[in-house]
């Protein structure tokens, strides 16, 4: 569903951030993706959700190339990736709640939909109760929550976590990995980026992805495979 | 539509100053076309006034007889330009003198003969008051024999026709000028309303909103922006004109169609503004 | 300073818009107050015009003896507010009636004897023609026994001196009206501009700047706009100046005083606004 | 040099953020400060900051006290305090080096002290080679890398470091406490918010201070005395 095919991403004065890297993440499959920071994880996310294009090589998603996809396009396709992004990137003169429903409205969502969808996926990440606070008003565990109940809302056919846990303490990071599997289970891909190797450690079983300066230096997948 | 139409009251509601400085720049540049448009409106006026009057005045030879007065009357009137012919008498216009020259009654009253010549006024149809129709008419009056000179104030009227196309060069100048400064200031401010909002655009680029979808509540933003700066420009332009008329001349209200169209021109001038602003945000991102 | 001076001027790199819109709206309100004061010198220019010229004309009696005007003469020039006292004789006066009058001429030619009277035309002072004093002089000549009748033109005067009550009314609510405007204007600029900064300002004070030094640069960037604006507004009141002088009708340039009080005005509104908006930001903060 | 008596902090509609903490961190002092994600550690270092006055009781630093504290005073209190922000706070439109430069250009440091300084403090949080990126333009461990940079540039007294490390892998974590531990040596205190346990339990001598829904539940350093 999603693949990279020989990805560069060459940024002006910092040269490549992203170095050759072909990989395929298949419908509902989980993955982990770590490496040191600066490695190129938020890259790769990006190339995915078509917020930058490659420098050579090509990224393919549902069906549309990076090639050829048109802005039109790139819109209808956000609509099925849920990107939860490392910054949390939240409105601050919205609320919890009216930054989770905002995510449905510009997509033309009706209001209905909208008033049932969007509590329970703030009880779902455990924010029931900081549903009409503003972010300056939460704490830096709880923004990120919020943010990953936005990535959810769409039902995603494949959810980009960027360090979904990096705020939060064991209970809570346990609470978003069962969410994110539970999701999982019920057919959406995940690829979760993060630099908790406990979390890592705890879970072998789940397909692992190591970037080293840009190149994939590891995939248990293809090592099953090889060995 | 909902959605956009809420957002876009949402903006005013959120950043009051902002869409009040847009609104208030909006104002500002229609205001002084508002100004502009009562001085062009009051130019006119006084040229279709003074057109109004047009008239030609035929002095006659004292030699000329009642009969031959009689045909030149008849002739006159059959012209098409002429509205109506009136016969002065020499008795006639010594009196007139004796009034507007009041000082000088003394000097009229010592009179033993009345020197002055008797005249035909000729009054032009209200359509037909341009320089060269009176022009024309003056030179046929002059040729008859019985006239001894031809009076149609020739330089009065080139003067006013002067100034009016002094005017509409001056309009068409300053016009401009303004109209030029209203859509910078416009783009700009709506250029500043995105920039406040340029989050909020990442935001639903980021989420998967379609360009237009993003597009939608700024241009409605700034059709309603434009339209109170319309309105508010027709009130000051009305304040001012009130404030003049009253305390220093008298000058005429422009028509109710240019107070309409002027907002709807704020209406436009917002969208257009917020067009060009958020396709070029749009086209950056 | 240097940090000050640097980070205003970066202000203007960095948001070359912002900037350049509150320049452009202090400049806008300059410029209608520059507008203003070429109406309202010209108005004093006229009237000073008008008082220039300011005399008084006492008729003689033809009754009165050389001798008596040689005497009413020599009374006039020892009157303080008089500078020059002028014989026309009643043969000069006809000359005079008949050139002014020229369309009458041949009533005046064909007179047999000559009705205008002689005259004494009195020149005042160029400081003492307000319209008490000229009053005061024509009733101090009226009382003299050879003074047929004194004409000083007090309709015309005292119509000058209502226009001129008008027009200072008008300025005064005209004037205050605008200033108004320009300072809710320029004040909503500043705040503009602190709102774009407003992060930078958060961790200002984060970091441990003082109020006073993050006070400082957006003084310094409200003088700088404010002197800009006052200067865009000397430069365009120039241009609509020579637009109109040459095009329409000839007015008098305002002094340079006037200028450079108007460019020192635009910096001293911008640092006001500047200073109004941080003040009120750093304190809710 | 920073006490806490008995300090409550209430926010109208989510209710006691911190409620009766008492605490002292003594000059020169290491702790960690621990809890839940909302337990309230963000808090803790606004108030000590003077960003937020307590609603009952009373936060004393460095000879200042939260009830007679005067504007001018909180800046230059906030000289002596260096925060590391968990949200990293830089100016977008600003190059790394040129965020880390503002915090001393603003308080009216030399201009030679400025270029010395900065690219020294940079090559120590491992930068050196990003002075010139804009924030944008570095991964989300590099910012949190320039937000202690700056946290550190005006040699605090003490440093408040709000979960310095959430974005880091383990090579860059170790390295920022590593930094912390030598600027500690110095005579810096330090106050390390984090919900990193693997870090606390790596450096059992170093105090601990767990907070449980804005209540102090433990302090080890508290412990060690009863015991
Ligand atoms: N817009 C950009 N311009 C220039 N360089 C960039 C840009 N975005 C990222 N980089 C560089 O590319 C490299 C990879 O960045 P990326 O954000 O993908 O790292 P990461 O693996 O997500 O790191 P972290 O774990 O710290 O978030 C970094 O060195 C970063 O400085
Ligand atoms: N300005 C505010 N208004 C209302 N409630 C607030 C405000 N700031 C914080 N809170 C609430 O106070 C509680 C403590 O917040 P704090 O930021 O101190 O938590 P934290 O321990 O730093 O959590 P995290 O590990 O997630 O950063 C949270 O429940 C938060 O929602
Ligand atoms: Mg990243
Ligand atoms: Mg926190």
């Amino acid at each position: 569903m999603i693949s990279l095919l020989h990805v560069t991403k060459t940024y002006p004065r910092t040269g490549d951030a992203v170095a050759d890297v072909s990989l395929t993440l298949n419908k509902g499959e989980f993955c982990f993706l770590t490496g040191h920071s600066g490695a190129g994880k938020s890259t790769i996310m990006r190339l995915i959700h078509m917020a930058e294009r490659p420098t050579s090589g090509e990224v393919r998603v549902s069906g549309y190339s990076s090639t050829t996809i048109r802005p039109r396009e790139i819109a209808l396709l956000r609509r099925k990736i849920g990107y939860c992004f490392q910054d949390f990137r939240l409105l601050q003169d919205r609320t919890a709640a009216e930054n989770v429903a905002f995510a449905l409205e510009v997509t033309g969502a009706k209001p209905q939909v909208i008033r049932t969808k969007v509590p329970r996926l703030l009880a779902q990440v455990g924010l029931a109760s900081k549903a009409e606070a503003l972010p300056s008003q939460l704490s830096g565990g709880e923004q990120q929550r919020v943010a990953m109940a936005r990535a959810l809302v769409h039902e995603p056919l494949v959810v980009l976590a960027d360090e979904p846990t990096g705020n939060l303490d064991e209970r809570a990071t346990r609470g978003i990995f069962d969410l994110l599997q539970h999701i999982n289970q019920s057919g959406t891909a995940v690829l979760l980026a993060t630099h908790n190797l406990e979390l890592v450690r705890a879970n072998p079983d789940v397909r692992v992805i190591e970037l080293d300066h840009g190149r994939l230096v590891y995939d248990s997948a293809a090592e099953e495979v090889r060995s | 539509m909902t959605y956009s139409l809420r957002e876009a009251l949402v903006a005013f509601r959120r950043a009051p100053l902002l869409a009040g400085v847009s609104a208030a720049m909006i104002a500002l540049s229609l205001f002084v076309v508002g100004l502009f448009g009562i001085v062009a409106f009051n130019i006119r006026k006084v040229i279709e006034g003074v057109e109004a009057r047009g008239e030609v005045v035929a002095y006659l030879r004292d030699t000329a007889s009642p009969a031959d007065v009689q045909a030149l009357r008849h002739e006159l009137t059959g012209v098409a330009a002429v509205r109506e012919v009136r016969y002065v008498s020499r008795e006639e216009a010594l009196q007139v003198a004796k009034e507007e020259l009041s000082e000088f009654s003394a000097v009229f009253g010592s009179l033993d003969s009345n020197p002055l010549p008797a005249s035909l006024e000729v009054r032009l149809k209200p359509n037909q008051k341009g320089p060269d129709v009176v022009r024309s008419v003056a030179q046929r009056i002059g040729a008859n024999p019985a006239v001894e000179e031809v009076r149609y104030g020739n330089e009065w009227l080139d003067k006013v026709f002067l100034l009016r196309s002094v005017a509409a060069t001056a309009t068409g100048v300053l016009g401009a000028g303004f109209a030029v400064v209203a859509i910078l200031i416009i783009g700009a401010a709506v250029r500043l309303a995105i920039f406040a909002r340029r989050e909020e655009i990442a935001i639903m680029q980021l989420v998967g909103a379609t360009n237009w979808f993003i597009r939608k509540p700024f241009l409605l933003e700034g059709l309603m922006t434009g339209l109170l700066g319309g309105m508010l420009a027709a009130l000051a332009t009305w304040l001012s004109y009130s404030v003049l008329t009253n305390a220093v001349f008298t000058v005429v209200w422009i028509p109710d169609s240019w107070v309409v169209g002027g907002i709807l021109t704020g209406g436009a001038l917002g969208v257009v503004a917020s067009w060009i602003a958020v396709r070029r945000h749009l086209r950056v991102a």
